[in-house]
């Protein structure tokens, strides 16, 4: 079996994998990092997103052999020294969840179209959350949260206006 | 997932000559893409059958026998059932072979119904209609090639045996429209001439019809997806095809499938154009 | 759903990967990505019994300026070509189409190249490939070869490749002054796949189109040069950029080239789309698609 | 009307407004509180049913049928016993004697055909998809691959698949009764009277297309047993329906049964069942003595998640050239699919009170008849009969209008209960407390600028654009807060519709709310704790709320029907004012007052008129250390309360919708979407305009985007998300909403529910809105959903081949 090593969330794991071992499998089954969950087989609905050295995937469309060497961040470690990133603040200041079961996946989807345009319009945010599926929110919420996480990321604050 | 075809073609022999051959199972089996006969038992026989598309296959393993065996009016059916492998779909045929003299020769109807269950039909685009099209098409043209032989002769080795006939009007209704907008393409027949003698061509008329009860489409949903199969491709393409089917080294994997529907499409084009001269010369 | 068991290989060297490839034939399989691979995988649909990694090759990856053409290395992602400045300079078209492969996620993952040798005709690059004439490149044991496109698709997601052969980049012409380009997607929802698509390269020349170069997605089991629409758009003049042509004038010899899209094409039928609609989507496809071209 | 008034901006500021607070500080209800359930979901800290890992767990796969219709004939396991890792392979014919028969809650008629429903198949199978076999393994991809060593033949029989054949004379049968479950039938007035001679008659058939309830967590089931007790972790909205049900399909008694549903990632009813899988991994467990888990993939969900609507609706209306409805008649067929499940054959029943709408007429007759077909059984999917109705009526007001050129929203003006007619008994017989229907469609309009579209539309007709714009009304109610229980008993429905609620007040002076619903995204963790906090005087974040699982919370009904709140709140409610009223007896004693002089404010029970006063939490100490209690007076502040409504509740609003479609390719887009809604009194407003985004999205979804399809042999083509399309963020506009609030008469806290309006609301709207654009062509219907080929070819079926563009010829149209 493939020995693989990986880092998720800061921390660095050698593993022994079945070369078709998913790599949201091995976060979910041997690492323990249920906040990643799987939602389809097809690689539509993004509730698996990950940081996987620093962009988004869908970790249930990877091999965990091929994320190796690699560095994955999860919606787990997206806080730091116990604040949240102000992404999550912001799909809570903006009710951008129901059920939540789309939740790390759209937060992981949020954080990396702004390393792309910190200040996206609304439409470009739509458009870069396509490959995550919500079925509570009807999307409004979400498109609002991800606005005002870019501008807490770009330290403006939320315009009041 | 169901689907029918109707194909037709005349062949150079005998009937007596071409109905011998149709009873051996051994050489009809391989007229199938991707199959393989393990066992002959009499009337009965098991085997196997890949199919393969890209990267998608699927193994069927199954028995297959001969039913309604009616040597007075030259016909057959041969019924297939297979189950996956390694799901749980299964797979059955079945093909109905009637064989009518004409002079020397022999003109052979084949009618095609297909049907797959499981994984493979469970897709909005069609993987199996799609495979299933061309392997009842490479299955026809084979049959047509190996009933043209005559008795003990060695199976076609490939497409490549092609023997000059001229194409027969689709039996069911054509696929492609013959209207003014279609028929205004056809390539360089000026309009009221005389049609062109018909290219040689494989012997072979393709023709999808809907299964019984797929009229309305699935049942009342507009787009269907099964029951309907391509014909032809551009020009440029069959040109290539025809390249692969010389044989240049174009294509050394996936022999059977891909030169089979090589021959196919080839087939098909020639055919259309064959109508469409027809149409656009009335 | 949770793929088959596999063995799998990550070759050090691209010798060693057609070596690999060559030798365990038609079960093996090349993985790039995996954005197309692992959802047939985890279906079931597929069975390799090897994987074949390509995904650490250096030689497989990044965009290269090499005058005529820019190279494309098989491995390089949706996302780095479209982000390469030599791309969106040289030869848009392509990073046009790539922006609507898919989702930002999976372009992260999926590379041009896996794309491309998947020979789906619903993805939205062999189209491209094909309109712009791009030459595949590859390798394999003790040799290489070179692949027009119009060679390349040989059938529903069968490429030209052999069994030990792998495609190493593929070059793309710079069409050169006086291009433009448009890849226009009709889907029902973002991320579905096309239905029809039409990607489109024109120049045009003094108020008229000289030559066009016009691909179909979706309208066969390859994907389609529209070879009439060429002929015919040669020499119109080009669209009005008002949106609305000719049309209130009566006559609009761009439209009635277009109107040539679907002829010699067999367009599947699916679930979501009938043949005939795919036809006549085609043709006002191609017509958009030329349009923003030429403006 | 303000149509220089930018829609988008007011509903912004009526947003922020919500979000700035309440209206009334000091009060929680009304107030726009940030969830509590939100910390542990934005930070993957959740507890999913696939979550949970237990000592030596097996995993479960299921094989399925790939039949629409078999007879099995022979199952061979043994090679699949001999793979690594497989603990135990069994067929239908192993649990045959203990599996027994999945429920049907809802026999909606004496001589209804329920036929029995072995969770795995043993003799034959009805719908591809159909459990058949099961393997018990040590990993999820050992089971997998041991499925595939499992050999079943089938005989195969014919698939039924169309409701209409299904129903003719010499159809093959789905079960040996026939393919009929039911006929129910319905009426109110004289129907014959008022369709004789009616001036104007509309008859529309609408086909309620299937769907596939897509909820983003794919089921799952966890079950353990220590030997005597079990307890099994399900990923269900009902825990508590669930126990009893299981305890009676099983056999396991009911008080050695512990049913939870952890976090759950939504379910939109399609997780109100009992299903086979809940079923067989209790019996796993029971055989095997170790924890088993099951959790499907979402192409294994898509065929064997219940699925909803499928419904042909033949309606028809009758009435006065001025607009006036005299009477209606609804004739239904509804797919059960290939058995009853929990309320299958109800669902269409729940619809059969709603096809008059908000509107005025005299006769209504309504029939409905459950046909089986081979296909997944049908059941709630969010709305549940309500959509169906209101659609029909809905598009069919729309008809009318156009039949007799009238304005859509003046045909309704002419018909809908004014609002000072509330309380009305319609002629469905239901009793609509309180509603406003002018006041909320002329908000909607004024956010529409719904004058200034319709010139717009006018122009774009005059120009023949090739891009029409179409605008759709939807003016709804629904019957929410299932419900009543006589109600129920007398639609002959299996259970109550009460909700349960214990309140606690701790020792320190926190609260301890334990609820019978079972939020799975609905935050009542958060709402509940409004209400507690207003009631009983303490802070939001000193109550915690407790929910779904049966040992905490052992009494509940559950959560469905938009019924959480306005039973299970008030339940709340009623249980804070019991406490308070012992705190009273309490604050009485120790103050030395009569209970008749404490007044309760802010927390604090004091003397009428004195300064002199005990703080809850005092008062929660005191009680607890019991040392100085009022005779007689038990020491603790806790209270249960099991609330019974005595009436539905009906919300209402008006959705106006604009969609801009593109003739030339049939493609639809919405341009502005605006709703109006009148939930009644609103707890919490973020989390109410949360629900109708949702169910907007969801309304749309129908509309325009999903459909479960089966082909001619009964294999489902939509079992992934490739096939099966539901609306991404890049689909949807911006919705614009807004509220009225009409309180509910019919309960203390005076709130209607709103879990279903959106999604009801929403669907005829769009489709209203599609038709109107291609009303110009000839076009009056366009089968859901409304994809761009079926609108292409409505525009040239109708002879409206549009800009140039040549539709389909006929030969080409044949070739479908």
């Amino acid at each position: 079996m493939p020995r693989i090593t990986v880092t998720v969330d800061g921390i660095v794991y050698e593993e022994e994998v079945e070369p078709r071992l998913l790599l949201v499998h091995l976060l979910r089954d041997r690492l323990g990092k249920t906040g990643t969950p799987v939602g389809c087989d097809t690689g539509n609905c993004g509730a698996c997103t990950v940081m996987l050295d620093g962009r988004s995937a869908k970790s249930c469309s990877v091999l965990a052999v091929q994320a190796d060497g690699s560095d994955v961040v999860t919606i787990e470690g997206l806080a730091r020294n116990g604040r949240l990133h102000p992404m999550q603040e912001a799909f809570h200041a903006e009710h951008a969840l129901q059920c939540g079961y789309c939740t790390p996946g759209m937060i992981m989807a949020a954080v990396d179209l702004l390393k792309d345009d910190p200040d996206p319009s609304d439409e470009a945010i739509r458009r870069g959350l396509e490959g995550n599926l919500c079925r509570c929110t009807g999307y409004c919420n979400i498109v609002r949260a991800v606005r005002r996480g870019a501008q807490e990321m770009s330290g403006e604050g939320v315009r009041t206006s | 997932m169901a689907m029918r075809f109707e194909h037709e073609f005349t062949v150079p022999v005998s009937i007596e000559q071409a109905w011998a051959v149709l009873l051996d199972v051994e050489r009809v089996a391989p007229c199938l893409p991707g199959a393989t006969l393990d066992t002959v038992e009499g009337d009965s026989f098991t085997g196997r059958m890949k199919v393969k598309v890209g990267p998608i296959t699927v193994t069927y393993r199954g028995d297959a026998s001969f039913q309604d065996v009616d040597k007075d009016a030259h016909s057959l059916t041969i019924k297939a059932a297979g189950k996956e492998a390694r799901g749980s779909g299964t797979a059955g045929a079945t093909v109905t072979a009637r064989l009518h003299p004409e002079g020397s020769a022999t003109r052979v109807t084949v009618d095609t119904t297909f049907n797959v269950t499981g994984r493979p039909a469970q897709f909005g685009r069609g993987v199996m209609a799609e495979v299933g099209a061309k392997l009842i098409d490479r299955f026809a043209a084979n049959l047509s090639d190996l009933l043209g032989e005559g008795p003990g002769a060695e199976p076609a080795a490939g497409p490549a045996n092609v023997t000059p006939l001229t194409p027969v009007v689709p039996a069911g209704p054509a696929q492609e429209p013959s209207g003014s907008r279609e028929g205004s393409l056809v390539p360089s027949t000026g309009d009221g001439g005389p049609p062109e003698p018909p290219e040689p061509s494989r012997p072979v008329s393709l023709t999808v019809v809907p299964a019984p009860g797929d009229a309305e489409e699935i049942r009342g949903q507009d787009p269907h997806p099964g029951g309907t199969a391509r014909t032809s491709r551009t020009p440029e393409e069959e040109a290539l095809d025809l390249l692969e089917v010389a044989g240049i080294p174009l294509l050394k994997r996936v022999a059977p499938l891909v030169a089979a529907v090589a021959a196919v499409t080839l087939l098909a084009w020639l055919v259309r154009r064959a109508l469409l001269r027809r149409t656009g010369g009335s | 759903m949770i793929p088959a068991a596999f063995d799998y290989v990550r070759p050090a060297s691209l010798e060693e990967a057609c070596h690999v490839l060559a030798t365990t034939g038609e079960e093996a399989k090349v993985l790039a990505g995996g954005q197309s691979l692992l959802p047939l995988l985890r279906l079931r649909l597929a069975y390799p019994s090897v994987l074949v990694d390509l995904g650490r090759l250096p030689e497989l990856h990044g965009v290269q300026d090499r005058g005529d053409h820019v190279f494309i290395g098989a491995l390089t992602t949706h996302d780095e070509v479209m982000r390469s400045p030599v791309i969106r300079e040289h030869v848009p078209l392509v990073a046009l189409a790539t922006a609507t492969v898919a989702d930002p996620a999976v372009r992260h993952r999926g590379t041009f190249g896996g794309s491309l040798a998947h020979a789906d005709p619903a993805g939205d690059l062999p189209a491209v490939a094909l309109a712009l004439g791009c030459v595949f490149v590859t390798r394999m044991t003790g040799g290489q070869r070179e692949i027009p496109a119009s060679d390349f698709f040989v059938d529903y997601l069968e490429s030209a490749l052999d069994p030990g052969e792998v495609l190493v980049g593929v070059q793309v012409p710079k069409l050169g002054a006086g291009w433009g380009f448009h890849y226009e997607k009709f889907h029902r929802t973002a991320q579905a796949w096309a239905i029809v698509g039409v990607a489109a390269a024109v120049r045009t020349e003094g108020g008229a189109i000289s030559e066009a170069r016009v691909g179909l997605t979706n309208m066969g089991s390859t994907p389609v040069r529209a070879s009439a629409v060429e002929a015919a758009l040669r020499g119109a003049p080009s669209p009005a950029p008002d949106g609305n042509g000719a049309s209130n004038g009566g006559h609009d010899p761009v439209r009635d080239a277009c109107g040539e899209a679907a002829d010699d094409t067999s367009p599947p039928a699916d679930l979501h789309a009938t043949s005939d609609y795919r036809r006549h989507l085609a043709r006002v496809l191609t017509y958009r698609a030329v349009r923003a071209a030429s403006t | 009307m303000t149509e220089q008034i930018d829609a988008g901006m007011v509903a912004r500021r009526i947003a922020e407004s919500d979000r700035l607070g309440s209206p009334d500080p000091g009060r929680e209800i009304g107030r726009a509180r940030r969830r509590k359930e939100d910390a542990r979901l934005i930070t993957g800290r959740t507890l999913w049913t696939d979550d949970i890992q237990l000592p030596g767990m097996l995993y479960v796969a299921f094989l399925r049928s790939p039949m629409a219709h078999a007879r099995i004939t022979r199952v061979d396991t043994s090679a699949a016993r001999n793979q690594p890792g497989v603990a135990a392979v069994y067929t239908g014919r192993d649990f045959a004697a203990e599996q027994g028969s999945l429920p049907c809650a809802w026999p909606v008629t004496e001589d209804i055909v329920i036929p029995d429903h072995p969770p795995m198949a043993v003799e034959e199978v009805r719908y591809v998809g159909e459990a058949v076999a099961c393997v018990v393994a040590t990993d999820r991809y050992k089971a997998a691959d041991a499925l595939e060593a499992i050999e079943v033949d089938y005989e195969p029989l014919e698939p039924v698949l169309d409701m209409t054949e299904a129903l003719a004379e010499g159809s093959p049968k789905v079960h040996e009764a026939g393919n009929r479950s039911f006929t129910w039938k319905f009426s109110g007035g004289d129907v014959e009277a008022a369709f004789r001679d009616a001036p104007v008659v509309i008859e529309r058939t609408y086909v309620q297309q299937r769907l596939i309830p897509t909820a983003m967590e794919p089921r799952a089931v966890v079950a353990t047993t220590d030997g005597t007790a079990f307890t099994l972790y399900s990923s269900t909205q009902i825990p508590h329906v669930l126990r009893v049900m299981l305890a009676l399909t099983t056999g396991i008694p009911e008080h050695l049964l512990r049913v939870v549903a952890p976090d759950v990632g939504g379910g939109f009813g399609s997780k109100l069942q009992v299903t086979a899988e809940e079923v067989l991994c209790l019996l796993l467990t029971r055989r095997l003595g170790k924890p088993v888990k099951w959790t499907e993939s979402r192409s294994e969900g898509n065929l064997t998640v219940h699925h909803g609507r499928d419904q042909l609706q033949r309606i028809t209306l009758a009435a006065e050239r001025d607009g006036r409805i005299r009477g209606m008649r609804a004739d239904l067929l509804a797919d059960m699919g290939a058995y009853l499940m929990l309320v299958t054959p109800g669902i269409p029943i729940l619809g059969a009170f709603m096809y008059n709408g908000i509107y005025k007429m005299d006769a209504y007759d309504f029939t409905c008849t459950g046909v089986f077909t081979t296909k997944m059984p049908t059941d709630a999917y969010r709305g549940a009969g309500r959509p169906e109705a209101t659609f029909a009526i809905e598009r069919a007001v729309d008809e009318l209008a156009h039949e007799l050129g009238m304005d859509p929203v003046e045909v309704r003006r002419r018909n809908w209960i004014t609002h000072q007619e509330f309380p009305y008994t319609t002629i469905a017989g239901l009793t609509y407390d309180s509603g406003n229907y002018e006041a909320a469609t002329d908000r909607a309009l004024a956010l529409f600028g719904y004058d200034k579209l319709r010139a717009e539309q006018a122009d774009r007709r005059d120009r023949r654009d090739p891009v029409q714009l179409g605008i759709g009304v939807s003016t709804y109610t629904e019957m929410c807060g299932l419900a009543p229980s006589r109600v129920l008993g007398s639609l002959s429905y299996g259970a109550g519709g009460w909700e349960h609620a214990t309140v606690r007040l701790l020792p320190t002076g926190k609260v301890e709310v334990v609820t019978g619903t079972s939020p799975h995204g609905q935050g009542h963790e958060t709402a509940w704790s409004q209400i507690a906090a207003d009631a009983m005087g303490v802070p939001f974040e000193d109550v915690a709320v407790l929910h779904g699982d049966t040992t905490v919370a052992p009494k509940g009904m559950d959560t469905y029907g938009s019924r959480s709140l306005v039973i299970g709140g008030v339940a709340v409610l009623q249980a804070c004012e019991k406490v308070k009223d012992r705190a009273r007896k309490l604050a009485a004693h120790m103050l030395e007052a009569s209970p008749d002089d404490i007044e309760f404010s802010g927390g604090t029970f004091s003397v009428r008129g004195t300064s002199a006063g005990k703080t809850i939490q005092e008062l929660a100490l005191a009680a607890f250390a019991a040392h100085d209690l009022p005779e007689g007076f038990e020491p603790r502040l806790d209270a249960d309360v099991t609330f019974d409504p005595q009436n539905f509740s009906f919300p209402h609003g008006t959705h106006l919708c604009a969609v801009e479609v593109d003739t030339e390719t049939g493609m639809t887009k919405i341009r502005s979407y605006v709703a109006v809604d009148d939930v009644g009194n609103v707890v919490n407003p973020l989390i109410v305009e949360g629900q109708v985004h949702g169910g907007i999205a969801q309304g749309i979804g129908q509309a325009l985007f999903e459909e479960a399809v089966y082909d001619s042999e009964g294999n489902l083509l939509t079992t992934t998300m490739t096939d099966y399309l539901i609306p991404s963020a890049a689909d949807l506009p911006e919705f614009v909403t807004d509220r009225t609030e009409t309180p509910a008469t019919s309960n203390a806290l005076g709130v209607k529910g709103v879990g279903e309006a959106g999604t009801i609301a929403a669907t005829p709207a769009v489709v209203n809105a599609v038709v109107d654009a291609l009303r110009p062509y000839g076009v009056r219907d366009v089968r859901m959903p409304c994809s761009p080929e079926r609108i292409w070819r409505a525009i040239s079926e109708s002879g409206g081949a549009a800009a140039g563009w040549a539709g389909p010829t006929e030969a080409e149209g044949g070739e479908r």
